[in-house]
């Protein structure tokens, strides 16, 4: 019983994996930002799984509120495309 | 070049990954096959809320190490968000006379509102975040929760007070820096008294099972809500100024 | 062969058709052509996610974890007025 | 005596600065007063500390909220730490008084101070702190603070821009480290540095019985990433790319504490977990391969940069990878000479160079310009400071009856036990690092003014004053410099022998805790 | 300023009930902080949110709200669902913009009928006009440009219970 | 598929995504990249960190007594607190981190005019 956990996780690490991949070959910040929430969101399911409450609960107000919000300010405060190599 | 030095880089991750997963799956390095409970956490599991001397008054095992057991790191841990956003504050300082500036500048402002819809629908929802996050905070010691969590609830519903109406509704009301960063001193205090309290007791630093009962878990968790909320909202106030503003003044400043 | 045993093997396929949701949302938000196609594909998902939370929440029988799936949902709220508001001024605050 | 309150008492003053400072307005001194007692009182603790720390012939051990470990955290501190925390205590005692100075024109300094305490509490934490993860947090607080006094000049492009480097550099080693602090925690299942400690010799602990998985190796991934975060944190040969932009940045209080206390945290950590931790640990052999190959190249690295510097507090920033090079070498012997020779020139280098900062500080502070030609002939009108400049660069440089010279010839010696070569890394950069001090030296004193620089106008050159506080702080570091290396002998066999002697004994400083432990669990 | 003239008990009820059931448990603990969080919340904000206190504790108005949403979810869903599902399969759509003058007063009102027209499948809200009076909506099928006859397709019964409850 | 393949199977990712943070933070250029990938890098370790604190028994709890089940089948089933408690902290001060360096670089282009870190190298060599 405790794989369907792990196959849940398994599945979180995965997404997390490829979003993160995606994130960092973006050149739209914003477009790479809202890759990274979508990692956040599926890391926010991953600690549910591993039965952390308090870490979900903090670590959404962190990375899917205030962190990207604080980013996207810096986004429009800065500028949103990267310029490439 | 940078081709070159971009596969470099690769290969040297892909060596230390070969290195880690080596030790992690054939050495068992982290003994993650079997993944036991390690001693300690079993005793923090069989302590925190039964009776007796080691007890921590909290069925919240987690809350119970961050403010009693290692209550230490959880001290320092607030102050480096202190001083995070001290240097925020310190990289965004104005002057008196800036200050004024500012005011001045923003008077001539649009105020974006976003539209009726949004606006209705995020005052009721703010109102329930709020009453979430004071559950969040201050059930910390029974249920999943606790003073930081609590604090970034708070924190997020300020952000979606800021981005809905503008930032003026908060300062037109006399909400200022000065107002913020009183209540997260007064936050600060709280938990500087809760901490002091056992030395005047006769006990150690951060003895907090000297208190009566829960008493220092709540008060804590009350501090660390204020504190971080206020925290929070002093950024993102000063984060809010616009950046034509800024750029006038810096201009003026740079030598 | 009760109704209880029934409800639980028919939230398996519930896991599934979610996991299915959250792929086909993934694509969109990778292939999505304008900025709006994947601030949309990233709200349906996060709250996808947090309706699977409470799925999950009924399958292991721990009310305990559901309260992730209404911070979730509100910060997801907060996620899209953040999003919307740069694409819509291009400024934030103000 | 409740010692572990020391570094908390930076912190609580710390946390009420920037209301104080809104409640006082505009009375500056309201601040000034308040920084100046809050940096004397935690000095007068250390003194105490320092003292009961060498009568008592074990380490002391300080369970906060009565949690002995491994439950709670403790503060171990033997004769190494407190050796090292009193001299902080001095060395940001004096740069507050500096700092309050020159600082006096600038607006929002009490930010600033915030800064500054906490920097004071994060490395005293560091340096007294008995548990691994405790000392994560405490160079989290340490980075945090550091971080932000770098940025203070928000208006100078080059300031905020180290900052921003630090910041980064910073953070991503520090995750290494907690990556690390993962490894131990998994194998052996506590995060006591005592506990670890019994552990990994055998010695029974109470509650934490048995270790998981492959310990050696778990503690041999765990010093990769603790040297990897090492390097970033001290600037060591490939982690030091940051250190001269943050330093060209930082007003120049803030680089000298930067320099002289904060980065040699990270080489008290690899000292505390090399000897007294894992005395001996496993792959040491490599490990000294490590340290004597990467601090070889970075005193290279450093002693060559110096002589192509224009910037003075860039000049001084490459002295400091020179040195940290040196430490980093005599890390890699690991004997009781060599942790000697470490312990001895951490306080002697700190000196030293905080008095090399605070001197170019008062040429910077006349004048407002870093660069060395621009600053040609301030060194005439003032001849104090340049005293003090000509003391601190001959220390550094390692002339005999100065204390540098002393610490120089331990790690010089500690270096011969492995071999004539790599000991004479120490002469050869020495003095290639003499010939740019000599050069800046002579373009300060001796050089003329070129045309359109700052220190000369149409009626001829101009005459800077000194400040009387600049002078004071700089006479009693001075005094120190010059003191400790005619005393040197006496206080090696008297301060410093004792405390690397208790430092090397691992089980010493288990049973400090064990004792307690078995009492209570 | 007369931080007692904010206080709004529609606001108190609001939060202290949100507090309630996010904790899961009504102990003398969860009461008495309740209580506190509530207070203090509207007393800060208590005007903003409802402006009428007497609006809430009008069972009139409760009443109301429950017939409207038990007809809005077990009639109206699932007769629009069905009508998009059979164009779906059909292809019989004629999607355009039609302008809908709304004639309820209150600001929470002309959210809820616009919230109400997007949740139904086939119409969804793209726009609302400063003051509220107008609403833009994107309808599959437009059958007719005559605004009374928009208005029985679109709005059907939303706006008269929304009247009902706010007004 | 047993427990133990998924286990190592999920720790290796998370491996390979702390990589691909470092690689992002050294090789990008814009520092608001840099910042968000500073931060996958974090997440992958916290990650890592709660592994390690789990069980691989059924069911498992989260550490938190409710009182419904006898204690000792708690004390066999609920998940290991302290890496949680340890990562609550790396959390926070992550976040702080995250504060400090996007204010940083919202400054760095009021001055600079660009965040590309290049560019800024290039502005700086010029003496600005």
């Amino acid at each position: 019983m405790i794989e369907l956990h792990l196959l849940i996780l398994a599945m979180v690490v995965s997404f997390g994996f490829v979003f993160s991949y995606l994130a960092m070959k973006e050149h739209d910040l914003l477009k790479a930002l809202a890759l990274s929430s979508v990692q956040s969101t599926f890391f926010a399911l991953g600690f549910y799984i591993l039965a952390a409450p308090d870490i979900v609960l903090a670590y959404l107000a962190i990375a899917v509120g205030a962190y990207t919000a604080l980013v996207i300010l810096a986004i429009s405060k800065t500028e949103r495309f990267e310029v490439g190599e | 070049m940078t081709v070159k030095r971009d596969t470099a880089v690769a290969l040297s991750f892909l060596l230390a990954f070969l290195v880690l997963s080596y030790a992690v799956v054939e050495k068992d390095v982290m003994g993650l096959s079997k993944n036991p409970l390690r001693p300690l956490g079993e005793f923090y599991l069989g302590h925190a809320f039964a009776s007796g001397e080691l007890t921590s008054h909290s069925p919240e095992v987690v809350t119970a190490i961050v403010w009693n057991y290692r209550g230490f790191d959880t001290l320092f841990e607030t102050f480096v968000f202190f001083l995070a956003i001290m240097g925020t504050l310190s990289v965004l300082r104005l002057r008196e006379g800036q200050e004024r500036m500012v005011r001045d500048m923003e008077r001539v402002e649009p105020h974006r509102h976003m539209d009726l819809i949004v606006r209705v629908i995020t005052r009721l929802v703010l109102l329930m975040i709020i009453g979430i996050s004071a559950s969040i905070a201050l059930h910390g010691h029974l249920t999943p929760g606790g003073g930081f969590q609590g604090g970034s609830a708070m924190a997020v519903a300020s952000l979606l007070l800021f981005a809905v109406f503008s930032k003026f509704t908060l300062e037109r009301r006399g909400l200022t820096l000065r107002h913020t960063l009183g209540a997260y001193a007064v936050g600060i205090a709280i938990i500087l008294l809760t901490v002091y309290a056992p030395l005047a007791l006769g006990g150690r630093f951060l003895q907090i099972n000297l208190l009566p009962g829960e008493l220092g878990l709540f008060d804590l968790d009350v501090g660390e809500y204020l504190a971080v909320s206020f925290g929070f909202l002093s950024v993102f106030l000063i984060l809010g100024v616009s950046e034509w503003i800024f750029r006038r003044i810096l201009r003026g400043e740079v030598r | 062969m009760n109704v209880q045993s029934v409800f639980y093997t028919s939230l398996y396929f519930v896991a599934v058709l979610y996991t299915f949701a959250f792929v086909l949302y993934g694509i969109r938000a990778i292939k999505g052509p304008t900025t709006a196609d994947i601030i949309m594909a990233v709200d349906c998902l996060s709250f996808d996610m947090a309706a699977f939370m409470v799925i999950l929440g009924i399958y292991f029988r721990s009310i305990l974890l559901a309260s992730g799936a209404i911070i979730l949902a509100l910060w997801a709220y907060m996620l899209d007025v953040y999003y919307t508001k740069y694409v819509l001024y291009g400024e934030v605050e103000v | 005596m409740q010692f572990g309150v020391i570094p908390v008492v930076p912190l609580t003053f710390a946390f009420f600065l920037p209301i104080t400072a809104i409640l006082a307005g505009r009375r500056r001194w309201v601040i000034n007063a308040y920084v100046l007692a809050a940096t004397s009182l935690v000095m007068l603790f250390a003194a105490f500390l320092a003292v009961e720390a060498y009568h008592s012939g074990r380490p002391l051990v300080y369970s906060f909220g009565g949690w002995i470990a491994p439950v709670g955290i403790v503060f171990e501190v033997d004769r190494f730490s407190a050796l090292l925390v009193l001299t902080t205590t001095v060395g940001f005692f004096l740069a507050a008084i500096y700092a309050v100075d020159y600082l006096s024109r600038e607006h929002g300094v009490e930010y600033f101070f915030t800064g500054v305490l906490g920097l004071e509490a994060g490395v005293l934490g560091a340096f007294m702190t008995g548990d691994a993860f405790n000392l994560f947090v405490m160079l989290e607080v340490m980075g945090a603070s550091a971080y932000s006094i770098v940025g203070f000049y928000r208006h100078r492009g080059q300031s905020v821009e180290g900052a921003f480097k630090y910041a980064l550099s910073g953070a991503l080693a520090t995750s290494l480290y907690f990556l690390g602090l993962g490894f131990v925690y998994s194998s052996l299942g506590t995060l006591n540095m005592a506990d670890i400690s019994a552990q990994f010799h055998g010695v029974a602990f109470p509650l934490t019985v048995g270790v998981f998985g492959d310990p050696k190796l778990a503690v041999g991934i765990f010093f990769a990433l603790t040297v990897a975060m090492v390097l970033v944190k001290s600037a060591v040969f490939p982690g030091h790319y940051w250190l001269p932009d943050a330093y060209e940045g930082a007003p120049v209080p803030a680089a000298a504490l930067l320099s002289g206390f904060v980065e040699v945290v990270g080489i008290y950590m690899l000292a505390r977990y090399l000897f007294t931790v894992f005395a001996g640990p496993p792959y040491s052999r490599d490990l000294s391969l490590v340290f004597f190959t990467l601090g070889t190249v970075s005193s290279f690295l450093g002693a060559f940069m110096m002589l192509v510097q224009r910037n003075l507090k860039r000049l001084i920033a490459y002295s400091t990878i020179l040195h940290m090079g040196y430490l980093f070498m005599a890390l890699g012997v690991m004997s009781k000479l060599a942790l000697v020779a470490v312990t001895y020139h951490i306080i002697n280098h700190a000196i030293a160079k905080t008095l090399l900062f605070f001197a170019a500080g008062s040429y910077i502070f006349a004048t407002g310009t870093a660069d060395i030609d621009e600053l040609a002939g301030v060194g005439r009108s003032m001849p104090l400071t340049t005293a003090a400049f000509a003391v601190a660069t001959l220390s550094l440089v390692g002339v005999p009856p100065l204390n540098v010279f002393f610490s120089k010839m331990l790690i010089f010696d500690a270096l011969l036990q492995v071999s004539p070569l790599i000991a004479s890394v120490v002469v050869i950069t020495s003095a290639v690092a003499a010939w740019a001090y000599f050069r800046a030296m002579v373009t300060i004193w001796r050089g003329r003014a070129g045309a359109g620089h700052g220190t000369e106008n149409e009626e001829g050159p101009v005459a800077y004053r000194e400040r009387p506080v600049f002078l004071l702080v700089m006479l009693v570091l001075v005094l120190a410099v010059v003191f400790i290396g005619l005393l040197s002998p006496l206080l090696v066999d008297r301060f410093v022998l004792p405390a690397a002697g208790q430092a090397m004994n691992y089980g010493g400083y288990i049973k400090a805790v064990l004792e307690l432990a078995k009492g209570v669990l | 300023m007369k931080p007692f003239g904010r206080f709004s008990a529609g606001t108190f009820l609001l939060v202290f009930l949100t507090y309630i059931f996010y904790t899961g448990s009504a102990t003398g603990y969860d009461v008495i902080t309740g209580t506190l969080v509530a207070l203090v919340v509207s007393l800060l904000v208590g005007r903003w949110v409802v402006e009428d206190d007497r609006k809430v504790f009008q069972p009139r108005r409760w009443l109301s709200a429950i017939i409207f949403f038990l007809r809005y979810f077990v009639v109206e869903e699932t007769r629009t669902h069905v009508d998009v599902a059979k164009r779906v399969f059909t292809l019989r759509t004629r999607p355009g913009i039609v302008r809908i003058p709304l004639d309820v007063k209150s600001d929470y009102a002309r959210v809820l009928v616009a919230n109400s027209i997007t949740n139904t499948p086939g119409t969804v809200v793209v726009d609302i006009t400063d003051d509220g009076k107008y609403l833009y909506v994107h309808w599959i099928d437009v059958s007719s440009l005559d605004e009374g006859e928009i208005k029985r397709n679109v709005v059907s019964y939303f706006e008269d219970y929304a009247g009902r409850m706010f007004d | 598929m047993s427990a133990g393949f998924l286990m190592f199977y999920s720790v290796l990712v998370l491996f390979g995504m702390m990589l691909l943070g470092i690689y992002g933070v050294v090789t990008r250029s814009n520092m608001v990249k840099k910042i968000i990938m500073l931060n996958i890098m974090g997440d992958a370790i916290n990650m890592l960190f709660i592994i390690i604190g789990y069980r691989l028994v059924y069911p498992v709890f989260p550490p938190v007594y409710e009182g419904h089940i006898p204690f000792d089948e708690f004390l066999r089933t609920a998940v290991d607190p302290v890496p949680q408690a340890l990562v609550l902290t790396a959390v926070v001060i992550g976040m702080a981190m995250n504060i400090l360096l996007s204010t940083y670089a919202i400054q760095i282009y009021r001055l600079y005019g660009t965040v590309d870190v290049r560019d800024v190298a290039h502005l700086r060599r010029e003496g600005k």
